[in-house]
C-alpha cells in the first residue's frame, strides 16, 4: 500500500528549473523533509492561525468559532444532533444522496457517452443538449426542478445527479473517441468483432479519462449537494449547515463545511488510488 | 495471395495522390519488401493492404476477393507500436488469439514459444511501458506471429533495434516466413535489410508514390541454404547492389531538389 | 454619503404604504436603499456582516440573533402578528383536526415566526413535534410545492399565504396561537453601533411609522379599501390586492404610545420565552441572561416628545 | 475565419469503429449533412417537442411556458424590465459581476500557480490549503461569506471568484510543471537565465492547459453566480430567475436560464477560439 | 576543453550504475563519437557533459571548471527533438542568439545561413509540428549551431533521416566542425556513421556502462583531403573495420545473453 497520497497537483519533487543538476542519489543521505511532513506544517500553522485570531478575542465567535468550539460541537453533534438528527444521521443522508446520484450518472452516462464517442450521429445530435445543459448553474434551474419533480428526494438526487451526469458524459465520449486509431485497427486486424472491439480495446483504453471524469463530476455534485438539500430537506450536511447558519449558529456551519470537505477529499483520493488500481498505464510514456 | 492492381490513393484535401498506379502480387511463398524514402507512400500502401485505406483508384484482392476492411487473415506490425498498455506481455501476444477464441491449451502454447522466438520469455509477465523500444517492438512481431494469419504485412519492424538484435530478428522471420507459409509484406528504409530478406524487392518514389524499379535479389536463398550472414552481407555483389540502389535513392532525391 | 440600507419583508402592513410614498426618505433627508428580503433569518445574517443597519424581522428571528449576542436593539414594533400568518393545510390532504397532522408535511421558513408558532400550537395541541416532518422551506419555494402537491400543510405569510388559501383551510392563525401563551411580533430592528450614531434618524423613522398606524387605526375599513393603498402594498409584497384588503386588518398595528410600554417589559418576556422555548426544542444552543438589552423604547419616546 | 464552432467533444468526425474504412475522398462528392446541420435539427427538434408538449395542453404552463410565450416575454422584458430592471440591465449586471472575478482570479491564480508549479516547497505548503477548500461547495461558505464581508459586491464577487480560483490555480500549476524537461534544458544549455526560462518556455508551455483552466473556471464561475445572487442582490440574471420563481413566473425563469446558457457558451466559445488562436500547436502531435 | 574523470552514475534506486569509471576528453579539434547498443549510457553520458545530471563519482571540466549546470558554451542537439512549438522554425534557431541578447543584424545573418545549411531555407516560417520527423531533427542541429557554443553535444542527431539526408546532414556537420573550431561529441549506433565521422570513437557497453573499446579512424580525414565519400565507405579498409566493430558489438551481446 503506497504511504503518501497523490498530490492534487501532480508535479514531480524536483523541477529542473535551474541549478542544480538533478543528483542521483548518494547512498546514505540524510533525513530529509518530505511532502507530507510539510503538509503537516501548513495545515498546523493554518490552525494555530485560526486559535490565535480567535482567542485575542479580534473577531468575535459569531462570525469565526475558536477551534476548541468547533471541536466541542463535533463531540457534542456526536449523539446530541442538531435539527433533530445526529452529525453521522446528517453525514449518511447527504452520502446517500451522493451516491445515488453517481450511480446513476455512471449508470447513464458512460454507456450515453460511448454511444456519443462511437457514432457521429449520436453526437451531432446529442451535442447541442449537452452544450446547453452543461453551463447551467443547478440553482438556476433548481426552481424548475421543484415545480416538475416536487420537494422530495427525487428532486435533491436529480440536481445532484444533472451535475455529475456532464463531466461523466463528456468524460467518456472524450476517452472512448481519443483511443489510439492504431490499437483500434491493430485489434481489427487481430480479427476483432465490433463488440471486442469495445470491450477490449475502447472500453479499458477509455477508463483513465471515464475515472477522471467521474472525479470531477463528484466534484461538481458537491457543490450541488448543498443546493440540493435547500429543498425542503430534513436531513444532510447542507441542510445543517443552512439551518445553523439561520440561527446563526457559526461552529456548526464551520463544523459541517470541515465535514464535508473531509469527506470529498477522502473520496477523491479513494477514487485516485482506484485509477492507479485499474489503469496503472495511465501517464506512463507509451 | 494479394493481389494490387493499378491502385491509387488520394488522402482528402491533397492534390497530388499519395499512391499512383500501383501493382503488385504477394504470393504464400514470398517476402515482398518496399524500400523507399520517407513519404513515399510505404506506409499508405500497407494501410491499403490491411484494409485501413479504401483505394480511390484500382483494387486490392485477398484470395480473389475484394479487401474491404481488416480481417484476421492479414496480420500487422506498425510503424509506431500498436500494443495495449492494459494487458501485459504474455496478453499482448495472445490477444488474438483469444479473440478468435482459441483453445486455452493451444493458446498458451503458441504464445510461449512465440515469447521464445522473439526472445522476451523473461519479461512475459511485465507491463508493455516498463519495456524499451526494441522490446515493445518485438511485442509487436509476437502478436502477429501469434495470430492466426495467413499474410504479414510490417511497417519498419526493426527501426527501433540495435545492430545485433535487428539483424537476430531479420534472422527470426526469414525462420517463420519459411516454416509456416505465410506471405510477408515488409517496409523498411534500410537498404541492407532489404537486400538480405527479400524475394521481391520494389524501389518506391514519392510525388506521387509510385514503384520505380523492381528486383528479385537471391542472399534470401543463399542464407536458407547455409551461408553465413556476415558472409552475405560483406560479399562484393551484395555491396555493388547495395550501392547501386542507394545510388538510384540519391539521384531520385537530386531530381527532386533540382 | 451612500445613504442607509433597509432590509424589509413581504409582511403586509400599513407602513407599507409610506415606504411606497417616500415618506420616510423625506422625513429623515437621507437617501435609503430599500432590499426586500425573504425571510428573517436572511435579514438577520445582513444585519450580522454590518452591511445593514436596519432591518424588519419577526420576534422568533430576534430571540435566535439575541440569544447568539448579536449586537441588535428592537425599537419599533410593525405588527402583532395576527390573521397574516397562519396554518393552512391543503384540500384533499386529509387533515381535518390538529391530531391528524401526525406524519405529514408541513413547511415552514426556519427561524421565523411561523416555525415558532407552528411549534407553540403543536405544543398546544399536545401533538409531539418529532412525529410532524417539518421541512424548511422559503416562502416562495411554499408555493411552489404547494402547486405541485408535495406539502400537506404551510405555516406562512403573504404573498404565499394567500397563494395556499386558495386551495386549502386555515386550521389556525397567529391570533390564536397568541391567545395560547405564544405571541409573535414583527418588529424593526437596529445595529446597536447605527443607533448610537443616528438617533435622530430613527426618530423619524418611529414617527414616519407611528404617523401611518394612526391613519390606520382611525378607519381601518377605509384605509384597507381604498385602491391607492392597497395598491402599494400589493407592489411591495407581491400580494393580490384583495388578499391585502382581507389581511390588513388581521394583525394588530399599536400606536406609538403603547408601543412605549409594550417595547419594555412585554416584549422581553416575549422575546425570552420565546428564546427558551427554541431552546427547549434544540435550534439554539445558549440563553442570554437577559434580553433587555435586545429592547429599547428610547426612539419611540423620543418621537412622542 | 473558421465557419463551423469548435465541437464540445473533441472527437473526430470518421472513426475507425469496424467497417467500412475510411475513404479517401473522391474528386466531385454529393452533398453530406454536416455536423452544424446535424445540431440545427436536434435544436428544432427540441423546440419542436416543448411546442407540442404545452400547445397539446399536456403541460401546464405554470409548469413549462410554451416557447412562444417564452419568447413574447424575452421582447417584453427588453425594454420593460421585469423587478425593476430589463433583461440587458440584469445581464450587465450578472456579466460585470462575472468579468470582474474572472479578473481576479486570473490576476491572483496564474502567478500563484506558476510558483507552485515552480518551487516544490510553495506546493507542499499551499496544497492542504488548495485540497481543503476545492471541494467546499459555495453554497456551504455563503453564510460565512455574507457574515464576513456583508451582502454587498464584494461579496458576490468574492463569491464567484473563490470558484474560478481553483481551476485557473490548479490548471496553471499542472501546466507549468508538465511543461517539457527536454525543453527547459535544451533552453538552458542555450543560455537562458531562470527569468528567460520562465518568459520564453515555461509560460508559453503552460499557456494551453492555463487557458482550459481558465475555461472550466468560467464554468465553475456561472454556477456559483446563481448562489451570489442569492445574497440580497437587486439585480442579476440570478436574482431575476430566483424572484421570478418566488412568484412562480416560469416564463422569466425559462427565459433566464436561456439566457445564461446562451452567454455562457458564446463566452466558452470566444475562449476556445483563444486558445486556438494564441496556442495553435496545442493539441498537435507534436 | 571538456575532461571526463572516471565518471560514474548511479540512478536513484537503480543498483546498477549506468556510468562506470568512464573517463574522456574532448579537444577543440576533436569529433568524439560514442557508438554502442540500446541502454549502454551515451544519452546519460552526454546529460552529464551537458550539466543535466549530476555525477554521482568522478568529475567533469570544462576549461579547467567543474560542470554543475548547463550552459551556452555546451550546446546539445537531443535525441528526441526540444523545439519550441510556439515558435516558428526562423524563431526556434535564433533563440539561442536572442537569448543571449544577440545584434539583431547578426543574428538574422547567422540563423540565415544556418538554415540555408540544413537545407530549411524554404519553411523558415512554418511551424515545428509541420514538418516532417527529418526535418526537425535538422532544426534541432541548426538551433545548435546557430548558438555560440564552443562544444557541440549531439544525441542520435541523424536517427529519423533517411540514407540521403543523413549522409549530407553527416557531410554538413564534418564542414562546420572543421570550420568552427568546436569540440563535437556525437552519439550513433550506427557503426558505419560512427567510423565514417569520428576522429575518435568509443565503443560503449552496458552492465554497467562503460568505455570497451576506443579507436582513432582515419575515414574523415580522407573525407576533408578531397576524397569520394561511397569511395571511402565502399574501401575495403572501411568495411573491414566495421565488420570488425559488428563482431565487438555481437560478442558482448552473446557474452550478456550467456
Ligand atoms: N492522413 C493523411 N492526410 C494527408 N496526407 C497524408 C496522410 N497520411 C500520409 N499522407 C501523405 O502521404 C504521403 C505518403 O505517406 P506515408 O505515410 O505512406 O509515407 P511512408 O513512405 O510510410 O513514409 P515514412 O518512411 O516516413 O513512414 C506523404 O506525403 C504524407 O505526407
Ligand atoms: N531516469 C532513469 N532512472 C533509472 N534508470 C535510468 C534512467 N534513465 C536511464 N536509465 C537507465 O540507464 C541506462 C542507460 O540509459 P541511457 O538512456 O543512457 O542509454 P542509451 O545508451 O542512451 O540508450 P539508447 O541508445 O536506447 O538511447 C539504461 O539501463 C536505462 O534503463
Ligand atoms: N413575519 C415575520 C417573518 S420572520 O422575520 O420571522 O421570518
Ligand atoms: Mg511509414
Ligand atoms: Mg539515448
Amino acid at each position: 500500500m503506497p504511504t503518501t497520497p497523490p498530490a492534487l497537483i501532480a508535479v514531480p519533487d524536483t523541477l529542473d528549473f535551474g541549478n542544480p543538476p538533478a543528483t542521483p542519489a548518494p547512498a546514505g543521505r540524510r533525513w530529509q523533509p518530505q511532502a507530507a511532513h510539510w503538509a503537516a506544517l501548513s495545515i498546523a500553522s493554518l490552525l494555530l492561525l485560526w486559535w490565535a485570531l480567535t482567542a485575542s478575542g479580534l473577531i468575535a465567535p459569531l462570525f469565526l468559532p475558536p477551534p476548541q468550539a468547533v471541536l466541542a460541537k463535533f463531540g457534542e453533534l456526536l449523539d446530541g444532533g442538531y435539527m433533530d438528527a445526529t452529525l453521522p444521521q446528517h453525514l449518511l443522508a447527504s452520502l446517500q444522496r451522493m451516491l445515488l446520484a453517481l450511480l446513476a450518472a455512471v449508470v447513464v452516462g458512460i454507456p450515453l457517452g460511448i454511444v456519443i464517442g462511437v457514432f457521429p450521429l449520436a453526437r451531432h445530435l446529442l451535442d447541442p443538449v449537452i452544450e446547453f445543459y452543461r453551463p447551467l448553474p443547478p440553482l438556476a434551474y433548481l426552481p424548475l426542478i421543484v415545480i416538475w419533480f416536487g420537494i422530495g428526494e427525487l428532486s435533491k438526487v436529480l440536481l445532484i445527479f444533472l451535475a455529475i451526469l456532464a463531466p461523466v458524459l463528456i468524460a467518456t465520449a472524450h476517452g472512448v473517441s481519443s483511443v489510439s486509431q492504431l490499437r483500434r485497427q491493430a485489434a481489427l486486424s487481430l480479427g476483432a468483432s465490433r463488440w471486442q472491439l469495445l470491450r477490449h480495446v475502447i472500453l479499458p483504453g477509455a477508463l483513465p479519462e471515464i475515472i477522471t471524469g467521474v472525479r470531477i463530476g463528484l466534484g461538481a455534485g458537491w457543490s450541488t449537494l448543498v443546493a440540493a438539500e435547500l429543498i425542503a430537506a430534513t436531513r444532510g450536511l447542507g441542510f445543517m449547515i443552512q439551518s445553523a447558519a439561520q440561527f446563526l449558529v457559526t461552529d456548526v456551519v464551520v463544523l459541517g463545511i470541515i465535514v464535508i470537505a473531509l469527506v470529498a477529499f477522502a473520496l477523491e483520493l479513494g477514487l485516485r488510488r482506484l485509477q492507479q488500481r485499474l489503469t496503472p498505464w495511465h501517464g506512463q510514456h507509451h | 495471395m494479394l493481389q494490387v492492381d493499378k491502385l491509387g490513393v488520394t488522402y482528402p484535401g491533397q492534390s497530388q495522390p499519395a499512391l499512383h498506379q500501383v501493382s503488385l502480387s504477394l504470393a504464400r511463398d514470398e517476402l515482398l519488401v518496399a524500400l523507399g524514402p520517407s513519404g513515399c507512400g510505404k506506409s499508405t500502401l500497407l494501410g491499403v493492404l490491411a484494409g485501413f485505406i479504401a483505394p480511390s483508384q484500382g483494387r486490392v484482392l485477398f484470395a480473389g476477393q475484394p479487401v474491404t476492411a481488416p480481417g484476421v487473415e492479414r496480420a500487422v506490425v506498425f510503424q509506431h507500436d500498436a500494443l495495449l498498455p492494459w494487458l501485459n506481455v504474455h496478453d499482448n501476444v495472445a490477444f488474438g488469439l483469444k479473440l478468435q477464441g482459441a483453445d486455452a491449451a493451444a493458446r498458451e502454447r503458441i504464445v510461449a514459444d512465440t515469447l521464445r522466438l522473439v526472445g522476451l520469455a523473461d519479461v512475459a509477465g511485465k507491463r508493455t511501458w516498463q519495456l524499451s523500444g526494441g522490446m515493445r517492438q518485438r511485442v509487436g512481431i509476437a502478436r502477429a506471429l501469434a495470430s492466426r494469419s495467413q499474410v504479414l504485412l510490417l511497417d519498419e519492424p526493426f527501426g527501433a533495434l540495435d545492430a545485433f538484435t535487428r539483424e537476430q530478428m531479420q534472422q527470426l522471420l526469414l525462420r517463420v516466413w519459411q516454416q509456416s507459409q505465410r506471405g510477408v509484406f515488409l517496409i523498411t528504409h534500410d537498404i541492407e535489410e532489404a537486400l538480405f530478406l527479400a524475394t521481391e524487392l520494389v524501389l518506391m518514389s514519392p510525388g506521387p508514390g509510385r514503384i520505380v524499379q523492381r528486383l528479385r535479389p537471391t542472399f534470401n536463398q543463399r542464407y536458407r541454404a547455409g551461408e553465413d550472414v556476415r558472409a552475405i552481407k560483406s560479399d562484393p555483389a551484395f555491396i555493388a547492389l547495395r550501392e547501386s540502389l542507394l545510388h538510384s535513392l540519391f539521384r531520385q532525391r537530386h531530381e527532386e531538389a533540382a | 454619503d451612500d445613504g442607509v440600507t433597509i432590509a424589509f419583508q413581504t409582511g403586509v402592513d400599513p407602513s407599507k404604504v409610506a415606504q411606497a410614498d417616500g415618506d420616510y426618505e423625506k422625513a429623515t433627508g437621507k437617501k435609503i436603499n430599500w432590499r426586500k428580503f425573504e425571510s428573517g433569518a436572511e435579514v438577520i445574517a445582513a444585519v450580522a456582516s454590518g452591511d445593514v443597519p436596519i432591518g424588519n424581522i419577526g420576534s422568533s428571528p430576534l430571540a435566535a440573533a439575541a440569544s447568539r449576542g448579536l449586537p441588535i436593539q428592537t425599537f419599533l414594533v410593525t405588527g402583532v402578528i395576527g390573521e397574516s400568518e397562519a396554518l393552512v393545510v391543503r384540500n384533499g390532504s386529509g387533515i381535518s383536526k390538529p391530531a391528524d397532522l401526525v406524519g405529514k408535511k408541513i413547511a415552514v421558513p426556519y427561524v421565523s415566526t411561523t416555525h415558532y408558532s407552528l411549534l407553540a400550537a403543536l405544543k398546544h395541541w399536545k401533538v409531539d413535534a418529532g412525529k410532524v416532518t417539518i421541512l424548511n422551506l422559503r416562502p416562495s419555494e411554499i408555493a411552489a410545492a404547494w402547486q405541485r402537491g408535495d406539502i400537506d400543510g404551510a405555516y406562512v405569510w403573504e404573498p404565499a399565504l394567500g397563494k395556499v388559501r386558495a386551495s386549502g383551510k386555515v386550521l389556525t392563525s397567529s391570533a390564536e396561537v397568541g391567545k395560547w401563551g405564544a405571541p409573535t411580533y414583527d418588529l424593526w430592528i437596529v445595529r446597536q453601533d447605527f443607533a448610537a450614531r443616528n438617533p435622530d434618524f430613527l426618530k423619524q423613522f418611529v414617527s414616519v411609522t407611528g404617523k401611518v398606524f394612526e391613519r390606520y387605526n382611525k378607519d381601518p375599513k377605509g384605509f384597507a379599501s381604498n385602491a391607492a393603498n392597497v395598491a402599494k402594498i400589493a407592489r411591495l409584497t407581491g400580494s393580490k390586492p384583495e388578499e391585502v384588503t382581507a389581511l390588513l386588518p388581521g394583525n394588530i398595528y399599536p400606536s406609538l404610545a403603547e408601543q412605549s410600554k409594550l417595547l419594555q417589559q412585554p416584549l422581553v418576556k416575549a422575546v425570552g420565552d420565546t428564546a427558551a422555548f427554541l431552546k427547549s426544542q434544540g435550534k439554539v444552543d445558549s440563553l442570554q441572561p437577559s434580553y433587555t438589552p435586545y429592547v429599547t423604547n428610547q426612539f419611540i419616546n423620543a418621537a412622542l416628545r
